[in-house]
C-alpha cells in the first residue's frame, strides 16, 4: 500500500511534512555526507540577517537532561553572501526552501522579505524569526515586545506576497495572544515553538556553563511544552504550522501531526542522529501503511480531546 | 567532493581500561578505518536512549583494517557511561570527521606536545610519521600511557608530570623550551593537543622561538559536522568551526 | 569541618535548605520507611483547599522525556481533615511546616490563612498556590488572572502575619511582572517554578495519554527553566525564594543555591529516589566541605554573572 | 507499624528469556525477600540514569533466602531496556510495596484467574497455598509460560488462547463461567489479576453468579509509595491508592 505524504500548505505542496528547523542543519552541505537532502519536504535555513553577524562568545552550548542550551546568537554571513553562496546551491539542489529572517529593525526585516520576494523561483516561503535581537534586546519590556512584532510582520507583509510563518516563542509572551496578532497582522501562519530560556551553572566558576547567563533550551526536555502549544495554535486558528521542541523520532513526530502539525521541523535530533529526518520520514510512512491510512491528512489533526472531565486544574 | 561519511552502529570489541584513568575501546567497522588521518575524529553516541543527549567526540587512536581505537579518559557522565559498555555491545559511531594534521613535514623535525586527552591523535600522528619527540605532560603517573601503548612509537618520548611522581616534574613546555633553546628552533615543527592552558603556553613558546606548528582545538560540539556553529573558534580570518574547519589549526592561524 | 547549613528565611531559622515540594511527599508517612523526615529543614504539605477535592479521573500521570507529566488536580481531604488527621502528625514530627494552600475564590483563601495562623506552633509559613482552579480556571484571561491573583494573595495577607510565599509558575504570565506585583502586596518571597503545561499523545486512542489534555511537566527537563527564572526573581527581587523544578542530585541543588535559591525543594525526583532529600543533603554537605566552604551563606548567590559578551540574541 | 522498607541495588543473579514475550529477572537481596505476601510488588529502577526516568513496578514472582524472581513482558521502553540487563548489573530495587491476596480462605475452594502481566503474583500464591484451579488466558501460545515455571503448582491448570494455538479457544472467562455453572459457585472465592477488561469481565461473572473475590487493580505509578495519587482506584469508600490501599482490592468494594 502506497501512502501520500503529500503536504499543502495554502498554495504551497511539499512531497512530505518533514523538514529541518532553522540553525540545526547548517548553511548548505554539512549533511550531505548523511542525508540526501532532496528527500525532504522541505528545507528552512539558519536564520538570516541583512548585516553578517558574528554571534554569541564561546562556550556557546552545553548539554542537559534530554536537551541542550545554546547561545548562538544568530552567527551568519549576512544577506548578500547568502544571495551570492547559498541560494545558488539550493536552486540546484531543488527543495522549496524556506528562509528564516530577522532583522534588528522593522526596515531590515521588510528589506529581507522584499529581497527573497525576488527569489520565488528559489525561495517558497519566509519564516520570521521573531526571537531576534531586535524584539529581544535585554530591556525591552513587555508592550514594547509587542509593538515591535507588530511592526516587523508588517513591514514583512508589506514587501512580500510569498507564505509567511511567523516563528514566535512562549519567551515573548502570551503565545495565543501574540499568534492572533500576527495572523490579523497578514501572516499566514505560526512556527512554534523555538527554544525555552533556561540556565546551567559550572560548579566550578560559579558561572554559566555557557559564555551568556542563558541559554535556549532544545531537544526532547521541550517537547510536551512544544506539543501543547502547537495544539493551542492549531485549535485556536486552523492556521499552517510548522513544529520544532524536541522532535527525536516517528513516536513524536505522529503525535505532532495528530495534533494538527503542518510541518515536522527537526532540530536538535540531528546532531544526535545525522539520518534523524530520513528515519522519522521512514517511520511515519510505516505508521501510516500499519494503521492504513492512505494519507497524512487523515492523520493530521485527529486528536480526540479529552472533555471537561474532572475538576479543572492541572497540577 | 568530501570524502565519504558513516554512521554506523558498531560492535564493541573491547573496552579496558588502560591505566589509572584511560580506557582503550575497540569497535569493529569495515568502512570507519578507511583513509584516516591522524587528528581526525569520530562522534559517538556513548549509550542508547536520551542519557547523555549529545554524541561526544573522539579522536582516532589506532586504526587497522575493519577495526578502530579510541582512548579515552573517564572525565565525565558520557565517558563514564561509556567505559561501562562491555565486548560485545552495539555503538552507534559516525565519521570520519575534521581535518588531519600535516603528515610530510618536508625538511622539519616533528616535535609533538601532549597533554590530557590529547595525546591519543598525537600517539596515532608518532606511530605513523617520523618524529623527533613526543612530549606528554600530564598531572601524575596515574594517567600516563603505559608503555605497551607507545612501543610503535617512533621518537623520543619525554614525560613530565605535574606531581613529579614520573619524568620530569613540572609542566610539560618546559622540556619543549630546552630543546627549542638548546637545537635550532628553525629546524622544528610543532603539533600539539591537550588542555587550552597548555596549548596556550606552547604557542607561545613557539613564537617566542619563531618556530611554526599547529594545534588541534577541541571545543566542546554537539552536531560534529559544521552545522550548529557550537564548537568556534577565533582564527585570523574569523570565527571557524573546530569539527569541520578543524580541529586542527595552524599556530599563525590562531587568534588567542 | 563542619559545614553550617543553617537557613535563615526572615523570621524563620532551618537546620538545612531542603525541603520537598508540594504534592511530591505525600500526607503525612507515605515516605517513613524510606525517610527520616526529622532530618529535612522543612516539610511542605501538598496543597490543601478549603473543601475536599476528588481531584482529576485517571489516567493522571504519564512519563515523558526526563520527566513526567501529571493532572492530579489537587486531590486532597479537605481544611478539617487536615487539622483534625494531619497537623497533629507534623506536631509530633517536629519538622517546620509549610502548608500550601488553594482557594476557589479570595475568601477561601482568606479562610485558610486565617485557619493556619492560629496554628503558629506547627505552621511556620504558607506557600499560596496560585496555579489553582481559581486562578487557572477554564477561559480565565490575562487581566481576569491578573487580578484574582491580586485578591489571593490579599485575602492571604490580611488575615495572617504568616511568613508567606507566593507559588507561581511561568504559566500565569510574566513571572517577574507576577513577582513583583505579589511582592508589593505583601507576600514575603516567592516559591518557583511550579510545573510547565505540556502534553502527551497515545498514537493508538489519537487523545491525551492522561485525562485531561494538558497536565503539568516536571522533573530534569524543566530544571533549566526553573533555574533562570530562580536567579531572574532573585536578582531581581532579593527576597527568600524556594526552589522547585527538576532537583534530583546535589548538582542541581548546588547550583539553585549558587544562584540564590533559599530553600530547594524536591519534587518529582522523590518518586525515583525515595532518599533523594538525603542524599541531596549529604552532597551538598561534601561539596562545601570539600570546597572548604563553612556556612551555606558562603556559596548561596555566589553566581558570577556572564554580563554583556556578544551580540545579545540567545538563538 | 508499618513493615520494614528498603531501597537496595541489587546485584543481578539472572535475566533470562521464558518463552516469546516474557523474562524472568533474579536479584540478590538479603532484605527484599523477607515476610512476602503473594500480590505485593517491587519498584524497579530499570536503568541508571534518567531514560527512562519512573521506576517500574513489577509483582513478586518467587522468593527463596536471599533471592527475589519477577516475571515481566516486555511491553514498551522501560521493559525491553530492563530486558537487556546482564548478570553482575546492579539494578535499584525498592519494596515490599503494597497490600496482598488473602492467603487463608477457610472452606472456600480458591479460581485464580490471570491475564497478560497478572500471571505472575497468581502462580506464586498458586505455589503457596492451595488452590483448584489457576485459569491462564493469553493472546497465543507465544506469551504461556512454560511448563518447567508451573510445575510447583498444586492446581488445576487450565490454559485459554485468544487465537486457539494452544488450550481452549478465546477469553479466559468462558473457562471460568463454564466452572461457575456446571458446580456451586457459592464454594468459590477469586482471585485475578491481568488486563482491566478481563478483570472486569471476571467481575461482572463474578456478580452474576454471586461468587466472592479479589483484584490486584495495577496503575501506572510513579511513587509506588502512595504519595503523588497518580494511581487512583474507584472504591465504594471514594478513591484508593493501588499502591498503597492495594493492588488487590476486594470485588464488593470496586467501583466499576
Ligand atoms: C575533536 C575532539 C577530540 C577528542 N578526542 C578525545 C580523545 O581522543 N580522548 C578523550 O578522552 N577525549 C577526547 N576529547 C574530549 C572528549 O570529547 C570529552 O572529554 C568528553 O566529551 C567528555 O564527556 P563527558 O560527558 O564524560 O564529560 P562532560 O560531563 O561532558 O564534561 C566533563 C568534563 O570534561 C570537560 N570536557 C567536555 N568536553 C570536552 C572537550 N571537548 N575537550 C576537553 N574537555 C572537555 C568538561 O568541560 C568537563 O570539565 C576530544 C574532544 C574533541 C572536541
Ligand atoms: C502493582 C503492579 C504489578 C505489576 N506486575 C507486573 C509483573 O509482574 N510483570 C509484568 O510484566 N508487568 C507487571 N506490571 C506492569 C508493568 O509495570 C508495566 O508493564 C511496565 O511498567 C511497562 O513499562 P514499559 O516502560 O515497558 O512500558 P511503557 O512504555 O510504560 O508502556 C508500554 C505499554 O505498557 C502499558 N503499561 C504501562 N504501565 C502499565 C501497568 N502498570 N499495568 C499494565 N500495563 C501497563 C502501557 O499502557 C503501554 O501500553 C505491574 C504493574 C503494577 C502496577
Ligand atoms: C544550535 C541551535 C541553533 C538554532 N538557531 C536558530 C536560528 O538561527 N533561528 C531560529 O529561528 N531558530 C534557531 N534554533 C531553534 C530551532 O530552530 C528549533 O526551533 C528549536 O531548537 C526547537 O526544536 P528542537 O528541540 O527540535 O531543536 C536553533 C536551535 C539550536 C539548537
Ligand atoms: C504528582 C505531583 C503533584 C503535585 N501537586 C502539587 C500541589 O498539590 N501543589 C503545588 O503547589 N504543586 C504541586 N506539584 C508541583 C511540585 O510541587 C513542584 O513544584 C514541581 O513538580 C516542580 O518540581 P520537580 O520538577 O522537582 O517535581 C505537584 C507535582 C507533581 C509531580
Ligand atoms: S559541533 Fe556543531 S558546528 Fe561544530
Ligand atoms: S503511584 Fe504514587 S500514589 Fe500510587
Amino acid at each position: 500500500m502506497k501512502v501520500d505524504l503529500t503536504t499543502r500548505i495554502k498554495s504551497l505542496t511539499l512531497k512530505n511534512p518533514i523538514t529541518v528547523a532553522s540553525g540545526t542543519f547548517g548553511t548548505t552541505d554539512e549533511y550531505a555526507g548523511y542525508v540526501d537532502a532532496r528527500k525532504l519536504g522541505a528545507i528552512i535555513t539558519k536564520t538570516i540577517t541583512v548585516k553578517a553577524r558574528a554571534g554569541n562568545p564561546m562556550p556557546r552550548i552545553c548539554e542537559t537532561s534530554s536537551g541542550m542550551l545554546n547561545a548562538i546568537g544568530l552567527q551568519n554571513k549576512g544577506l548578500e553572501d547568502f544571495i551570492e553562496h547559498k541560494i545558488p546551491y539550493f536552486k540546484k539542489l531543488g527543495v522549496p526552501l524556506i528562509v528564516s529572517i530577522a532583522g534588528e529593525s522593522a526596515e531590515e526585516f521588510g528589506k529581507l522579505a522584499k529581497t527573497f520576494d525576488g527569489m520565488k523561483d528559489v525561495v517558497k516561503a519566509l519564516e520570521v524569526n521573531l526571537s531576534c535581537p531586535n524584539v529581544e534586546a535585554a530591556g525591552v519590556g513587555g508592550m514594547k515586545k509587542q509593538e515591535r512584532i507588530a511592526d516587523a510582520v508588517k513591514a514583512v507583509r508589506g514587501q512580500t506576497n510569498l507564505l509567511a510563518f511567523a516563528k514566535i516563542s512562549p519567551e515573548l509572551g502570551d503565545v495565543l495572544e501574540i499568534a492572533g496578532k500576527v495572523l490579523a497582522q497578514g501572516m499566514d501562519g505560526i512556527s512554534l515553538i523555538n527554544t525555552l530560556r533556561g540556565m546551567a551553572v559550572d560548579l566550578r566558576t560559579r558561572s554559566s556553563r555557557i559564555a551568556k547567563d542563558f541559554g535556549g533550551l532544545s531537544g526532547p526536555a521541550i517537547k510536551p511544552v512544544a506539543l501543547r502549544y502547537v495544539y493551542q495554535v492549531k485549535k485556536e486558528f486552523q492556521v499552517p504550522v510548522i513544529a520544532s521542541g524536541g522532535i527525536s523520532n516517528a513516536q513524536d513526530a505522529l503525535e505532532f501531526l495528530i495534533v494538527g502539525a503542518d510541518l515536522l521541523a527537526i532540530g536538535t535530533a540531528n546532531f544526535v542522529e545525522p539520518q534523524a529526518t530520513l528515519q522519522i520520514l521512514k517511520g511515519i510512512e510505516d505508521f501510516c501503511k500499519k494503521e492504513k491510512i492512505r494519507g497524512l491528512d487523515d492523520l493530521r489533526g485527529s486528536y480526540e480531546p479529552a472533555g471537561e472531565k474532572g475538576e479543572g486544574c492541572n497540577r | 567532493m568530501k570524502t565519504k561519511k558513516y554512521d554506523e552502529e558498531a560492535l564493541l570489541l573491547e573496552n579496558k581500561k588502560v591505566n589509572g584513568k584511560y580506557f582503550k575501546l575497540a569497535f569493529r567497522s569495515q568502512n570507519l578505518c578507511k583513509k584516516i588521518k591522524p587528528g581526525q575524529f569520530l562522534h559517538v553516541r556513548v549509550n542508547q536512549g536520551q542519557d547523555p543527549y549529545l554524541r561526544r567526540p573522539f579522536s582516532y587512536f589506532r586504526v587497522s583494517p575493519g577495526r578502530v581505537e579510541i582512548l579515552y579518559e573517564v572525565l565525565g557522565r558520557g565517558t563514564s557511561i561509556l567505559s561501562g559498555k562491555k565486548k560485545g555491545d552495539a555503538l552507534k559511531v559516525m565519521g570520519p570527521l575534521g581535518n588531519a594534521f600535516t603528515e610530510k613535514l618536508g625538511k622539519k623535525k616533528r616535535i609533538l606536545v601532549a597533554g590530557g586527552v590529547g595525546v591519543p591523535p598525537l600517539v596515532f600522528l608518532a606511530e605513523q610519521y617520523p618524529t623527533e619527540y613526543l612530549l606528554i605532560g600530564t598531572k601524575s603517573k596515574a594517567e600516563l600511557l603505559p608503555k605497551s601503548e607507545l612501543k610503535k612509537v617512533r621518537a623520543k618520548v619525554l614525560c613530565t608530570t605535574e606531581d613529579g611522581s614520573y619524568g620530569t616534574k613540572g609542566r610539560v613546555t618546559l622540556l619543549l623550551e630546552k630543546i627549542l633553546k638548546d637545537q635550532h628552533p628553525e629546524e622544528f615543527f610543532i603539533q600539539t593537543c591537550g588542555p587550552k592552558p597548555m596549548m596556550e603556553a606552547v604557542i607561545t613558546l613557539a613564537r617566542k622561538y619563531g618556530v611554526d606548528g599547529e594545534a588541534s582545538w577541541d571545543e566542546s560540539m554537539a552536531c560534529g559536522v559544521g552545522a550548529c556553529l557550537g564548537c568556534m573558534v577565533k582564527t585570523k580570518d574569523g570565527l571557524k568551526r573546530a569539527c569541520a574547519d578543524g580541529p586542527v589549526f595552524q599556530f599563525k592561524d590562531l587568534k588567542l
